[in-house]
Protein backbone atom coordinates (compact mmCIF):
# COMPACT_ATOMS: atom_id res chain seq x y z
CA UNK A 1 0.00 0.00 0.00
CA UNK A 2 1.05 3.81 -0.38
CA UNK A 3 0.92 5.60 2.71
CA UNK A 4 0.76 9.63 2.25
CA UNK A 5 1.73 11.97 5.06
CA UNK A 6 0.37 15.82 5.44
CA UNK A 7 0.61 18.75 7.26
CA UNK A 8 2.30 18.13 10.73
CA UNK A 9 2.43 14.49 9.99
CA UNK A 10 4.30 14.83 6.90
CA UNK A 11 6.51 16.64 9.39
CA UNK A 12 6.34 13.99 12.17
CA UNK A 13 7.39 10.78 10.27
CA UNK A 14 9.53 12.52 7.95
CA UNK A 15 8.81 12.09 4.95
CA UNK A 16 5.85 12.23 2.76
CA UNK A 17 5.27 8.96 0.98
CA UNK A 18 6.13 5.65 1.26
CA UNK A 19 4.92 2.22 0.66
CA UNK A 20 4.58 -0.96 2.64
CA UNK A 21 2.76 -4.14 2.78
CA UNK A 22 -0.24 -4.57 4.74
CA UNK A 23 0.91 -5.76 7.92
CA UNK A 24 -0.12 -9.11 9.10
CA UNK A 25 -3.56 -8.69 11.29
CA UNK A 26 -4.30 -5.24 9.81
CA UNK A 27 -7.17 -4.84 8.65
CA UNK A 28 -8.71 -1.30 9.74
CA UNK A 29 -7.19 1.61 9.94
CA UNK A 30 -7.47 2.08 13.49
CA UNK A 31 -4.78 -1.21 13.03
CA UNK A 32 -3.01 0.28 10.79
CA UNK A 33 -2.92 3.62 13.39
CA UNK A 34 -1.73 1.23 16.13
CA UNK A 35 1.27 -0.34 14.26
CA UNK A 36 2.89 2.86 12.76
CA UNK A 37 2.86 4.16 16.37
CA UNK A 38 4.72 0.87 17.59
CA UNK A 39 7.50 2.17 14.96
CA UNK A 40 8.46 4.67 17.82
CA UNK A 41 9.98 8.25 17.59
CA UNK A 42 8.22 10.45 15.12
CA UNK A 43 5.76 7.72 14.58
CA UNK A 44 4.79 7.59 17.78
CA UNK A 45 4.17 11.47 18.12
CA UNK A 46 2.08 11.24 15.04
CA UNK A 47 0.11 8.35 15.34
CA UNK A 48 -0.42 8.32 19.45
CA UNK A 49 -2.98 10.76 19.69
CA UNK A 50 -5.69 9.47 16.62
CA UNK A 51 -8.11 11.83 17.82
CA UNK A 52 -5.89 14.49 16.15
CA UNK A 53 -6.24 12.42 13.24
CA UNK A 54 -7.84 12.36 9.87
CA UNK A 55 -7.05 10.00 7.11
CA UNK A 56 -9.09 8.80 3.47
CA UNK A 57 -8.58 5.60 1.76
CA UNK A 58 -8.23 5.84 -2.40
CA UNK A 59 -8.95 9.79 -1.38
CA UNK A 60 -11.82 9.84 0.39
CA UNK A 61 -12.34 10.49 3.95
CA UNK A 62 -12.41 7.30 6.13
CA UNK A 63 -13.44 6.48 9.45
CA UNK A 64 -10.78 4.70 11.65
CA UNK A 65 -13.25 1.59 11.58
CA UNK A 66 -12.71 1.43 7.42
CA UNK A 67 -11.24 -1.69 6.09
CA UNK A 68 -7.95 -1.48 3.94
CA UNK A 69 -6.76 -3.56 1.32
CA UNK A 70 -2.51 -4.10 0.46
CA UNK A 71 -3.43 -1.92 -2.89
CA UNK A 72 -4.97 0.71 -1.07
CA UNK A 73 -3.58 5.13 -0.96
CA UNK A 74 -3.80 5.36 2.60
CA UNK A 75 -3.31 9.08 3.75
CA UNK A 76 -2.72 10.88 7.22
CA UNK A 77 -3.25 14.46 8.10
CA UNK A 78 -4.70 17.07 10.34
CA UNK A 79 -8.38 18.40 10.38
CA UNK A 80 -7.99 20.61 6.98
CA UNK A 81 -7.80 24.27 7.50
CA UNK A 82 -8.46 24.98 3.71
CA UNK A 83 -10.72 28.10 2.39
CA UNK B 1 -22.83 22.51 -16.31
CA UNK B 2 -19.16 21.92 -16.25
CA UNK B 3 -17.57 23.63 -13.18
CA UNK B 4 -14.10 25.59 -13.73
CA UNK B 5 -11.67 23.67 -10.64
CA UNK B 6 -8.45 25.34 -9.94
CA UNK B 7 -5.42 24.90 -7.44
CA UNK B 8 -2.68 27.20 -8.34
CA UNK B 9 0.36 29.21 -6.73
CA UNK B 10 -0.65 32.25 -9.23
CA UNK B 11 -3.16 34.91 -8.09
CA UNK B 12 -6.51 35.24 -10.18
CA UNK B 13 -8.57 38.39 -11.66
CA UNK B 14 -11.98 38.22 -10.12
CA UNK B 15 -13.35 40.11 -12.94
CA UNK B 16 -11.83 37.53 -16.14
CA UNK B 17 -13.73 34.61 -13.67
CA UNK B 18 -17.01 36.24 -12.92
CA UNK B 19 -16.79 37.62 -17.11
CA UNK B 20 -16.26 33.63 -18.26
CA UNK B 21 -19.01 32.17 -15.33
CA UNK B 22 -21.39 34.79 -16.70
CA UNK B 23 -21.04 35.07 -20.09
CA UNK B 24 -21.20 30.96 -20.66
CA UNK B 25 -25.29 31.01 -20.70
CA UNK B 26 -27.56 34.02 -21.70
CA UNK B 27 -29.88 33.27 -18.74
CA UNK B 28 -27.58 33.94 -15.85
CA UNK B 29 -28.95 37.01 -13.88
CA UNK B 30 -27.08 36.33 -10.34
CA UNK B 31 -23.01 35.46 -9.85
CA UNK B 32 -22.87 35.18 -5.96
CA UNK B 33 -19.20 35.03 -4.91
CA UNK B 34 -16.85 34.78 -2.39
CA UNK B 35 -13.10 35.77 -1.82
CA UNK B 36 -10.39 34.78 0.94
CA UNK B 37 -8.19 36.95 1.78
CA UNK B 38 -4.59 36.33 4.23
CA UNK B 39 -5.09 38.11 7.30
CA UNK B 40 -2.51 40.26 8.60
CA UNK B 41 -3.50 40.22 12.11
CA UNK B 42 -1.01 39.29 14.94
CA UNK B 43 1.85 39.98 13.67
CA UNK B 44 1.57 37.20 10.41
CA UNK B 45 4.56 37.14 7.85
CA UNK B 46 2.76 34.80 5.51
CA UNK B 47 1.00 31.33 4.89
CA UNK B 48 1.97 28.49 3.51
CA UNK B 49 -0.74 26.05 1.95
CA UNK B 50 -0.22 22.85 0.97
CA UNK B 51 -2.94 20.17 -0.18
CA UNK B 52 -3.46 15.96 -1.09
CA UNK B 53 -3.18 16.50 -5.18
CA UNK B 54 -5.92 14.47 -6.89
CA UNK B 55 -8.28 13.99 -3.49
CA UNK B 56 -8.72 17.76 -3.30
CA UNK B 57 -10.08 18.32 -6.92
CA UNK B 58 -12.58 15.25 -6.81
CA UNK B 59 -13.76 16.62 -3.39
CA UNK B 60 -14.53 19.86 -4.91
CA UNK B 61 -16.12 18.56 -7.97
CA UNK B 62 -18.22 16.01 -5.68
CA UNK B 63 -19.13 19.33 -3.92
CA UNK B 64 -19.87 21.14 -6.79
CA UNK B 65 -22.08 18.10 -8.40
CA UNK B 66 -24.44 17.80 -4.84
CA UNK B 67 -24.79 21.71 -5.15
CA UNK B 68 -25.98 21.70 -8.67
CA UNK B 69 -28.52 18.85 -7.23
CA UNK B 70 -30.18 20.76 -4.72
CA UNK B 71 -30.04 24.42 -6.53
CA UNK B 72 -30.59 24.90 -10.16
CA UNK B 73 -26.65 26.68 -11.29
CA UNK B 74 -25.65 27.84 -14.71
CA UNK B 75 -21.83 27.70 -13.24
CA UNK B 76 -19.60 27.32 -10.78
CA UNK B 77 -16.25 28.66 -10.31
CA UNK B 78 -13.35 27.50 -7.44
CA UNK B 79 -9.46 28.21 -7.37
CA UNK B 80 -7.59 27.94 -4.82
CA UNK B 81 -4.25 28.99 -4.38
CA UNK B 82 -1.33 26.86 -2.21
CA UNK B 83 1.82 27.74 -1.65
CA UNK B 84 3.13 31.07 0.26
CA UNK B 85 1.30 33.80 0.16
CA UNK B 86 1.65 37.33 2.37
CA UNK B 87 -1.06 39.19 3.97
CA UNK B 88 -3.64 40.19 1.62
CA UNK B 89 -3.88 38.32 -1.18
CA UNK B 90 -6.42 36.28 -2.28
CA UNK B 91 -6.69 32.60 -1.11
CA UNK B 92 -9.89 31.09 -2.83
CA UNK B 93 -12.70 31.97 -5.00
CA UNK B 94 -15.73 30.66 -5.32
CA UNK B 95 -18.23 31.73 -7.64
CA UNK B 96 -21.61 30.65 -8.43
CA UNK B 97 -24.09 31.57 -11.76
CA UNK B 98 -28.17 30.91 -11.56
CA UNK B 99 -31.09 33.04 -12.98
CA UNK B 100 -31.79 34.09 -9.42
CA UNK B 101 -30.20 35.36 -6.19
CA UNK B 102 -31.01 32.93 -4.08
CA UNK B 103 -29.91 29.92 -5.67
CA UNK B 104 -26.56 31.89 -6.46
CA UNK B 105 -25.93 32.85 -2.47
CA UNK B 106 -26.82 29.50 -1.16
CA UNK B 107 -24.54 27.47 -3.37
CA UNK B 108 -21.29 29.77 -3.10
CA UNK B 109 -21.97 29.50 1.10
CA UNK B 110 -22.90 25.86 1.00
CA UNK B 111 -19.47 25.48 -1.49
CA UNK B 112 -17.46 27.32 0.92
CA UNK B 113 -18.77 25.99 3.95
CA UNK B 114 -17.73 22.53 2.43
CA UNK B 115 -14.35 23.80 1.15
CA UNK B 116 -13.63 24.44 4.71
CA UNK B 117 -14.32 21.43 6.34
CA UNK B 118 -14.14 18.52 3.44
CA UNK B 119 -11.50 19.56 0.47
CA UNK B 120 -8.15 18.22 2.00
CA UNK B 121 -6.14 22.09 2.54
CA UNK B 122 -3.39 22.85 5.34
CA UNK B 123 -2.48 26.55 6.32
CA UNK B 124 0.74 27.14 8.40
CA UNK B 125 1.11 30.37 9.53
CA UNK B 126 4.35 32.09 10.01
CA UNK B 127 5.11 34.79 12.13
CA UNK B 128 8.83 36.39 12.16
CA UNK B 129 11.11 33.17 13.09
CA UNK B 130 7.87 31.01 14.52
CA UNK B 131 5.89 28.49 12.29
CA UNK B 132 2.48 26.76 13.24
CA UNK B 133 0.34 24.87 11.27
CA UNK B 134 -3.65 26.52 11.85
CA UNK B 135 -5.90 24.18 14.00
CA UNK B 136 -9.41 23.60 12.60
CA UNK B 137 -12.46 25.46 14.07
CA UNK B 138 -15.43 23.82 15.45
CA UNK B 139 -17.53 26.75 14.21
CA UNK B 140 -16.45 25.75 10.35
CA UNK B 141 -18.17 22.71 11.44
CA UNK B 142 -21.06 23.72 12.76
CA UNK B 143 -21.71 25.57 9.80
CA UNK B 144 -20.79 22.75 7.47
CA UNK B 145 -23.48 20.96 9.26
CA UNK B 146 -26.52 23.13 8.81
CA UNK B 147 -26.55 22.07 5.16
CA UNK B 148 -27.54 18.57 6.18
CA UNK C 1 -16.27 51.89 8.08
CA UNK C 2 -16.54 54.55 4.56
CA UNK C 3 -19.40 52.70 2.17
CA UNK C 4 -19.07 53.36 -1.67
CA UNK C 5 -22.39 53.78 -3.08
CA UNK C 6 -22.24 54.65 -6.88
CA UNK C 7 -24.98 55.43 -9.46
CA UNK C 8 -23.86 55.52 -12.65
CA UNK C 9 -24.34 54.70 -16.37
CA UNK C 10 -20.66 53.08 -16.56
CA UNK C 11 -19.51 49.38 -16.12
CA UNK C 12 -17.71 48.49 -13.13
CA UNK C 13 -14.64 46.07 -12.93
CA UNK C 14 -15.22 43.75 -10.17
CA UNK C 15 -11.52 42.98 -9.44
CA UNK C 16 -10.28 46.36 -8.94
CA UNK C 17 -13.75 47.23 -7.02
CA UNK C 18 -12.59 44.45 -4.56
CA UNK C 19 -9.12 45.37 -4.32
CA UNK C 20 -10.11 48.68 -3.01
CA UNK C 21 -12.06 47.09 -0.39
CA UNK C 22 -10.30 44.45 0.57
CA UNK C 23 -6.96 46.66 0.38
CA UNK C 24 -8.56 49.11 3.28
CA UNK C 25 -7.86 47.08 5.97
CA UNK C 26 -5.54 44.48 6.70
CA UNK C 27 -7.73 42.13 8.85
CA UNK C 28 -10.38 41.49 5.95
CA UNK C 29 -10.12 37.97 5.45
CA UNK C 30 -13.40 37.48 3.89
CA UNK C 31 -15.13 39.50 0.74
CA UNK C 32 -18.64 38.36 -0.31
CA UNK C 33 -20.01 40.21 -3.25
CA UNK C 34 -23.09 39.78 -5.99
CA UNK C 35 -23.15 40.85 -9.29
CA UNK C 36 -26.24 41.26 -11.43
CA UNK C 37 -26.99 41.10 -14.58
CA UNK C 38 -29.35 41.14 -17.92
CA UNK C 39 -30.87 38.27 -18.28
CA UNK C 40 -31.60 37.43 -22.26
CA UNK C 41 -34.51 35.03 -21.73
CA UNK C 42 -37.91 35.94 -23.29
CA UNK C 43 -36.56 37.90 -26.33
CA UNK C 44 -35.31 40.73 -24.50
CA UNK C 45 -33.46 43.22 -26.38
CA UNK C 46 -32.39 45.95 -23.81
CA UNK C 47 -33.27 47.10 -20.34
CA UNK C 48 -33.57 50.42 -19.24
CA UNK C 49 -33.44 51.55 -15.97
CA UNK C 50 -34.22 54.88 -14.22
CA UNK C 51 -33.84 56.09 -10.12
CA UNK C 52 -35.06 58.78 -8.08
CA UNK C 53 -31.73 60.49 -7.65
CA UNK C 54 -31.04 61.81 -3.68
CA UNK C 55 -33.35 59.17 -2.52
CA UNK C 56 -31.31 56.22 -4.08
CA UNK C 57 -27.82 57.06 -2.55
CA UNK C 58 -29.42 57.74 1.02
CA UNK C 59 -31.91 54.77 1.15
CA UNK C 60 -28.67 52.70 0.11
CA UNK C 61 -26.46 54.42 2.67
CA UNK C 62 -29.23 53.54 5.43
CA UNK C 63 -29.56 50.23 4.65
CA UNK C 64 -25.35 49.55 4.75
CA UNK C 65 -24.90 51.64 8.07
CA UNK C 66 -28.32 49.03 9.16
CA UNK C 67 -25.70 46.17 7.69
CA UNK C 68 -23.03 47.95 9.71
CA UNK C 69 -25.00 48.03 12.88
CA UNK C 70 -25.75 44.40 12.72
CA UNK C 71 -22.44 42.84 11.52
CA UNK C 72 -18.87 43.44 12.14
CA UNK C 73 -17.72 44.99 8.83
CA UNK C 74 -15.02 46.21 7.31
CA UNK C 75 -16.23 47.80 4.14
CA UNK C 76 -18.72 47.99 1.98
CA UNK C 77 -19.07 49.03 -2.15
CA UNK C 78 -22.60 49.37 -3.72
CA UNK C 79 -22.59 50.34 -7.41
CA UNK C 80 -25.92 50.11 -9.54
CA UNK C 81 -26.36 51.07 -12.77
CA UNK C 82 -28.72 53.21 -14.09
CA UNK C 83 -29.61 53.99 -18.41
CA UNK C 84 -29.81 51.41 -20.60
CA UNK C 85 -28.43 48.03 -20.99
CA UNK C 86 -28.27 44.79 -23.26
CA UNK C 87 -28.38 41.27 -22.04
CA UNK C 88 -25.32 40.37 -20.21
CA UNK C 89 -24.68 43.22 -19.12
CA UNK C 90 -24.46 43.88 -15.14
CA UNK C 91 -26.48 46.35 -13.62
CA UNK C 92 -25.53 45.52 -9.91
CA UNK C 93 -22.28 45.28 -7.35
CA UNK C 94 -22.94 44.78 -3.90
CA UNK C 95 -19.46 43.78 -2.27
CA UNK C 96 -19.10 43.37 1.78
CA UNK C 97 -15.84 42.83 3.34
CA UNK C 98 -15.38 41.75 7.02
CA UNK C 99 -12.66 39.30 9.13
CA UNK C 100 -15.11 35.97 8.51
CA UNK C 101 -17.07 35.01 5.71
CA UNK C 102 -20.51 34.66 7.17
CA UNK C 103 -20.89 38.00 8.54
CA UNK C 104 -19.75 39.21 5.13
CA UNK C 105 -22.22 36.53 3.26
CA UNK C 106 -24.87 37.57 5.48
CA UNK C 107 -24.59 41.45 4.97
CA UNK C 108 -24.15 40.74 1.19
CA UNK C 109 -27.76 39.06 0.87
CA UNK C 110 -29.01 41.48 3.73
CA UNK C 111 -28.40 44.31 0.75
CA UNK C 112 -29.55 42.97 -2.20
CA UNK C 113 -32.74 41.97 -0.25
CA UNK C 114 -33.20 45.39 0.98
CA UNK C 115 -31.36 47.03 -2.67
CA UNK C 116 -34.45 45.11 -4.52
CA UNK C 117 -37.65 46.24 -2.18
CA UNK C 118 -36.76 49.75 -1.06
CA UNK C 119 -33.87 51.69 -3.41
CA UNK C 120 -36.24 53.79 -5.87
CA UNK C 121 -35.18 51.82 -8.70
CA UNK C 122 -37.62 51.09 -11.94
CA UNK C 123 -36.50 48.62 -15.22
CA UNK C 124 -38.60 48.72 -18.47
CA UNK C 125 -38.21 45.96 -20.57
CA UNK C 126 -37.96 45.94 -24.61
CA UNK C 127 -38.61 43.28 -26.22
CA UNK C 128 -38.38 44.52 -30.35
CA UNK C 129 -40.56 47.30 -30.41
CA UNK C 130 -42.90 46.13 -27.26
CA UNK C 131 -41.72 48.07 -23.82
CA UNK C 132 -43.10 47.00 -20.76
CA UNK C 133 -42.37 48.45 -16.65
CA UNK C 134 -41.05 45.16 -14.44
CA UNK C 135 -43.61 44.42 -12.21
CA UNK C 136 -42.45 43.77 -8.28
CA UNK C 137 -42.23 40.42 -7.05
CA UNK C 138 -43.93 39.01 -4.09
CA UNK C 139 -40.63 36.67 -3.29
CA UNK C 140 -38.32 39.89 -2.86
CA UNK C 141 -40.96 41.55 -0.33
CA UNK C 142 -40.45 38.22 1.83
CA UNK C 143 -37.25 37.81 1.35
CA UNK C 144 -36.48 41.05 2.63
CA UNK C 145 -39.09 40.30 5.27
CA UNK C 146 -36.80 37.94 6.94
CA UNK C 147 -34.28 40.16 8.63
CA UNK C 148 -36.99 42.03 10.25
CA UNK D 1 -45.05 71.28 -2.59
CA UNK D 2 -42.73 69.38 -5.68
CA UNK D 3 -44.20 66.80 -6.76
CA UNK D 4 -42.10 64.08 -8.89
CA UNK D 5 -43.28 60.74 -10.93
CA UNK D 6 -41.32 57.89 -11.63
CA UNK D 7 -41.60 55.00 -14.64
CA UNK D 8 -45.23 54.31 -15.74
CA UNK D 9 -46.87 57.30 -13.25
CA UNK D 10 -44.39 59.37 -15.30
CA UNK D 11 -46.01 58.36 -18.63
CA UNK D 12 -49.06 58.42 -17.74
CA UNK D 13 -48.90 61.73 -15.90
CA UNK D 14 -46.75 62.99 -18.81
CA UNK D 15 -44.65 65.42 -16.67
CA UNK D 16 -41.79 64.16 -13.95
CA UNK D 17 -41.56 67.02 -11.98
CA UNK D 18 -44.28 69.93 -10.92
CA UNK D 19 -44.50 72.30 -8.24
CA UNK D 20 -48.71 73.43 -7.01
CA UNK D 21 -50.26 74.84 -3.94
CA UNK D 22 -51.05 72.34 -1.17
CA UNK D 23 -54.69 72.23 -1.90
CA UNK D 24 -57.57 73.39 0.64
CA UNK D 25 -58.54 70.29 2.82
CA UNK D 26 -55.42 68.14 2.09
CA UNK D 27 -53.76 66.92 4.81
CA UNK D 28 -52.02 63.48 3.77
CA UNK D 29 -51.15 61.46 0.62
CA UNK D 30 -54.28 59.75 0.49
CA UNK D 31 -56.31 63.24 0.13
CA UNK D 32 -53.25 64.42 -2.54
CA UNK D 33 -54.03 60.83 -4.49
CA UNK D 34 -57.58 61.37 -4.58
CA UNK D 35 -57.01 65.68 -5.26
CA UNK D 36 -54.96 64.18 -8.23
CA UNK D 37 -57.22 61.49 -9.52
CA UNK D 38 -59.93 64.32 -9.97
CA UNK D 39 -57.95 66.06 -12.51
CA UNK D 40 -58.73 63.72 -15.06
CA UNK D 41 -57.12 61.83 -18.01
CA UNK D 42 -53.71 60.35 -17.54
CA UNK D 43 -53.34 61.63 -13.58
CA UNK D 44 -57.36 59.64 -13.35
CA UNK D 45 -55.19 56.93 -14.96
CA UNK D 46 -51.92 57.06 -12.70
CA UNK D 47 -54.11 57.81 -9.41
CA UNK D 48 -57.51 56.22 -9.49
CA UNK D 49 -56.03 52.54 -8.60
CA UNK D 50 -53.56 53.76 -5.28
CA UNK D 51 -53.10 50.02 -3.69
CA UNK D 52 -50.39 50.28 -7.29
CA UNK D 53 -48.67 53.19 -6.28
CA UNK D 54 -45.91 53.89 -3.57
CA UNK D 55 -44.98 57.04 -2.05
CA UNK D 56 -42.25 59.37 -0.83
CA UNK D 57 -42.38 62.48 1.54
CA UNK D 58 -39.26 63.95 1.01
CA UNK D 59 -37.13 61.16 -0.05
CA UNK D 60 -38.19 58.86 2.73
CA UNK D 61 -40.98 55.74 1.72
CA UNK D 62 -43.79 57.00 3.38
CA UNK D 63 -47.78 55.19 3.66
CA UNK D 64 -50.76 57.35 2.27
CA UNK D 65 -51.67 58.44 5.96
CA UNK D 66 -48.67 60.22 6.27
CA UNK D 67 -49.41 63.66 7.03
CA UNK D 68 -48.08 66.48 4.08
CA UNK D 69 -47.03 70.09 4.24
CA UNK D 70 -46.44 72.83 1.40
CA UNK D 71 -43.06 72.19 1.96
CA UNK D 72 -42.85 68.82 1.20
CA UNK D 73 -40.90 66.88 -2.05
CA UNK D 74 -43.50 64.19 -2.67
CA UNK D 75 -43.08 61.55 -5.06
CA UNK D 76 -44.78 58.81 -6.71
CA UNK D 77 -43.78 56.04 -7.71
CA UNK D 78 -44.35 52.02 -8.86
CA UNK D 79 -43.42 49.59 -6.46
CA UNK D 80 -39.23 48.84 -6.80
CA UNK D 81 -37.34 46.96 -8.94
CA UNK D 82 -33.67 47.73 -8.37
CA UNK D 83 -31.19 45.39 -7.69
Amino acid sequence: MTLLYFAWVRQKVGVAEETMNLPPGVTTLKDLIAHLEQRGGGYAEAFGNPQRLRAAVNQEHAGFDAAIADKDEIAFFPPVTGG
Amino acid sequence: MTPHIRIQNEDFDVNDELEALASAQIDVGAVASFVGLVRGDGGLTSLTLEHYPGMTEREIENHVEEANRRWPLLGATVIHRVGTLKPGDRIVLVAVASAHRSAAFEACEFLMDYLKTRAPFWKREDRGGESAWVEARASDEEAAGRWK
